[in-house]
């Protein structure tokens, strides 16, 4: 079954994790940890990419992909509604926090794959595509909210396109799309010469990558002011909630077992890449102290270590398998 | 002896993702040129803060730098004073003695 | 035109190791903020050096920059004055303009 | 209370290979060190720039920060005036107080 | 025959420059950057060394060695001629630009390494050395025509020793050459070891390292300035005929058609690492932004996109196959 | 026998060393360097806790970490008391280089385990641990030492506890402490997925990263201002006293002959990472330029050159084989 917290993946988290609490002064060089992000990105990427080339484009890819994009507009105004409610939180944070739900998390895909990999169900190499198209509609949702019910929300300044350009064209969506269709185009042959880098040595790096989101994650917490036991409740209900609508969605859309928990951790994941650089842009009075806990600090762990176990047992139960 | 010319340096310590605004602000009030410093952190009333790059860049903040006359730093500062709070910016501004004056403006 | 009240600007060179006492001593003055900017390298009577990751940040400089009232600033430059020899600092203040004059206590 | 003297801050922005040529310069013009610290990029007349570091340091500036008396610093300027053009520097000078002032002859 | 564009080496280094021109934030730290392209070096000189070391200097290696530093003192001469006549470019920048284009890009040189390598011509591992011996001399070449025809080009500050100690021991001549040295010494066997990092990965690297060269050879191209049409065709043209130039006297030498291939490889490359560091200290008064934007945003994509396939074709042609 | 000179790693770390002292600008950007020292730290530590899950905790273990601790709290005492009188230093300076010969140097360790595995003696695994309880004993004599000797040794700023704290979670403690558990965890079938990165591709990467030390050692060599003749010899007779005891001791204590050696290596090898930095803040006035030249500049090298083979040579030499 799922041994997920035995890996090392999830150990060198936690260690990470626990270096920062112990207020150890263990620290990867920044240049290092976003070296491997991108490393990350490109190697899912062409993942990806290569198993589109192999498959083909199907009718599956475009249940996903419609069910993803449909899910990355709905769940920030579900979030934003719960946000303002039961968090107690104003039109303006609630806002863009809602966007980063809807939002997704390129580290936890690649993070879930992997378990999905191990566990013997693996995800459709289309889901790459499903991930590049979900990151950004939800910026552009979370932004209405903000204008629609947010008085202090300005516009962006410069012209309303160039906020649009910059979302679309944010690097990790470049980098990410940009390597699926890299693999698309040199399919499995191509992907031979370089596969000691992009693929091999893909698992370790994600376990050094970890290790510093530990750090990352566990210093946020740490130095969060402004998370209540309110909204520390829902940065874990909303990825639980959301995880299982996207399995439950994959699962009826008739996704094989592996999409479909991909589907639900795509679903229950929360950006902190994109969303918080476009937030900052585009709300800078919303505080980012607050986004990067929920999502980086609680979200994240949370999907991590529980999340993606139980969207992929959902997923298996509910394909009777 | 080389003469020297008082001109005003401006510094903003800004997030990275808005210091193109800062940057745009420079421009408009007249400066002809800027250089951005990087920083690895600090703290203030909304708490301490290190560089994280791979939060996007939302976490980390960059020190611009720029140089002109009184006139233009004054336009610049104004056109800031709004964003200050709202885009948590630190401005300070000082005399310094530059040589080539034609440069600053 | 927005009016700038006068602070004072504290830079201090230190190790990075030790940049929390300086913190610290910072705070127990009455700074409310500080930011920390990066170093490559230089050179005193102490010889010169340049930054190097490898040897734990022992031979790795950062300069802190904190802006406060005088008063502050002048309990602040007391404190550090004992350390300077024995942790090898070196401090610098000036007056700079600022805005809001709330935050820089 | 102790006592601060009034010495001068030069810092010149400079090209990360002519970096030495300005050290040279302040040893000679009698500074008894140097700090210099990291850029991110700019923008001037001869347009916008990044810290970019696989052509060799070509295109990298670096800030060169040294602390005198002002003679020193005065001689220091006059030296580096011929060169402001050719080389692209970019200089700016002024008063701060200091602790210890015999380390900055 | 040759796929070289569909490689994806070119595919990603085409995806960085659309990153750039299509201003995405999308952004290699330069760090990481920078240790891509000492690993490189080192991979690349180690590999030398190991086959030089397994097939002991020939007479081939004496051939090459001789008209890659012919060529590297020759092709500034005419570069300054082209460029003040052709160009309408001063005397001081001539000779800036000049020295870039007698020197070498080591890159390309990897690149064009793999290339022949796939197609099945691979260079005489002597090559890395050829290519380590043309590094400086242009440079002196090009300080001397500034000295002799630009009124403005000062004494390098320090005594002439120090500068000619400077371009000699440039941390890429020196990793290079120390590599393949290295490579000598250890021999197969040595390198049996730590061939997963210098020889697996390199491929997987090379693709990281084209997609920050597409980054920044695109925004260079965008910044550049000082560029005009007249000198933009000299960027394309230098490299076809240097590079012409090269595979005919490798041939003509009886070099093999794949260090033929080399040889107008390195003739037509541009340095973009040693040549800039050289004259920003040597010259300061001319523009930087001048001659990277040449060599590194117009001679750099040339030769890796169309370059390499033409000059490998040629000597494949000459040679008779 | 013992090939030690001709191997890659030390060759690029002469390679770095000549580097630097024909003043090349070559350069490893200090990220990289840094990210490749945690790299190593989280391999080696990996490894050991593997094959401690292997071969489970033996009596051998403890044996080797109750003579490593011991070492680490004496050796700090004796060279304390040779630095005041044959060295000719002052107290303090005495108190802050005692503590770094009694601590250890990972990449010593690192360097020294791969020599002995290739010369078919490997230490055994639990040797990582044995190191990581190595690292902070002697931090706390040199500190006590100061404190009883030396006038101007005024208390660490802060609580007690506070450095105590620091020093025990040293990120280097940290993270090879916390590596070697999550091998113990994972075992040998956990490793696999991740081996490509922490298995094959160590000792490529510790060629680089020895690269590097060379750079770093010889250039603090270079501007080593204090450093006397007699704490120069000084800095070459520690390691190979400490050497000898420790093999010596390992030998009579029933150890195999690799983990005799690794022992000796330990205790020959002096901090340079946790070391200085715990004696910066808890000794500020100690000359950093002082110690760091004596373990870094000279210590190092000598066992990276020197001493490991000779430790080697000896352990074999005593086991009779
Ligand atoms: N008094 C100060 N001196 C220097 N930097 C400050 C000061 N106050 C705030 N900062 C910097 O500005 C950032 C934002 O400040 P705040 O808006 O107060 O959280 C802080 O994290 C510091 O990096
Ligand atoms: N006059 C100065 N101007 C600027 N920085 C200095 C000056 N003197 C010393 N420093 C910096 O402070 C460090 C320690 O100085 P010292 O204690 O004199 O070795 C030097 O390595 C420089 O980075
Ligand atoms: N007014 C200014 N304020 C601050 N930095 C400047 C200013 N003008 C130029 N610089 C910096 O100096 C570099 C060279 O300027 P320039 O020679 O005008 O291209 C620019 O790229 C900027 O980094
Ligand atoms: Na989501
Ligand atoms: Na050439
Ligand atoms: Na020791």
């Amino acid at each position: 079954m799922f041994d997920q917290l035995l890996s090392p993946v999830i150990l060198f988290f936690l260690l990470g994790a626990f270096a920062a609490f112990a207020r150890s002064d263990l620290a990867i060089p920044e240049a290092a940890a976003k070296a491997m992000a991108l490393y990350l990105m490109a190697a899912i990427g062409l993942k990806g990419g290569i198993q589109v080339a192999e498959n083909g484009v199907t009718a599956a890819f475009l249940a996903a992909a419609f069910i993803g994009v449909a899910l990355s507009c709905i769940i920030p105004l579900a979030a934003f509604a719960a946000l303002r409610g039961l968090g107690r939180l104003d039109a303006l944070n609630a806002a863009a926090v809602a966007a980063h739900y809807g939002s997704v998390s390129v580290v936890t895909f690649v993070a879930g794959s992997e378990a999905l990999e191990l566990a013997g169900m693996p995800a459709a190499g289309h889901m790459v595509a499903v991930l590049a198209l979900m990151e950004t509609p939800p910026i552009i949702v979370g932004l209405m909210l903000a204008r629609r019910f947010a008085a202090a929300a300005s516009a962006p300044p410069g012209p309303a396109g160039a906020f649009l350009h910059e979302t679309l064209l944010n690097g990790s969506v470049v980098l990410l799309s940009g390597s699926f269709l890299i693999g698309l185009a040199i399919g499995k042959q191509g992907f031979a010469p370089i596969a000691p880098v992009f693929d091999s040595a893909f698992r370790g790096v994600l376990c050094l990558f970890l290790l510093d989101m530990g750090l990352v994650a566990a210093r946020r917490l740490r130095e969060a002011r402004s998370l209540t036991l309110r909204l520390a409740v829902l940065a874990i209900a909303f990825p639980l909630v959301n995880g299982f609508i996207g399995v439950l969605l994959g699962a009826l859309a008739g996704l094989d077992q592996g999409s479909a928990a991909a589907l639900g951790i795509l679903a229950a994941s929360a950006s902190y890449i994109a969303a918080p650089a476009a937030m900052r842009v585009a709300l800078p009075q919303a505080d980012a102290g607050l986004y990067l806990a929920m999502s980086l600090a609680l979200t994240f762990p949370f999907n991590i270590i529980a999340g993606i176990p139980l969207y992929a047992g959902l997923a298996r139960w509910m394909s009777g398998a | 002896m080389i003469t020297t010319v008082t001109r005003r340096r401006v510094e903003v310590l800004v997030d990275a993702p808005l210091v193109r605004i800062v940057r745009d602000l420079a421009e408009k009030a007249g400066f002809k040129g800027h250089t951005v410093l990087p920083t690895l952190g600090g703290s203030g009333r909304g708490g301490s803060w290190s560089d994280d790059q791979v939060t996007g860049g939302a976490g980390a903040k960059v020190m611009f730098v720029a140089i002109a006359s009184r006139e233009t730093a004054d336009r610049f500062m104004d056109a800031l004073a709004p964003l200050l709070d709202s885009h948590g910016l630190i401005v300070a501004a000082f005399d310094v003695d530059v040589i080539r004056p034609q440069k600053f403006s």
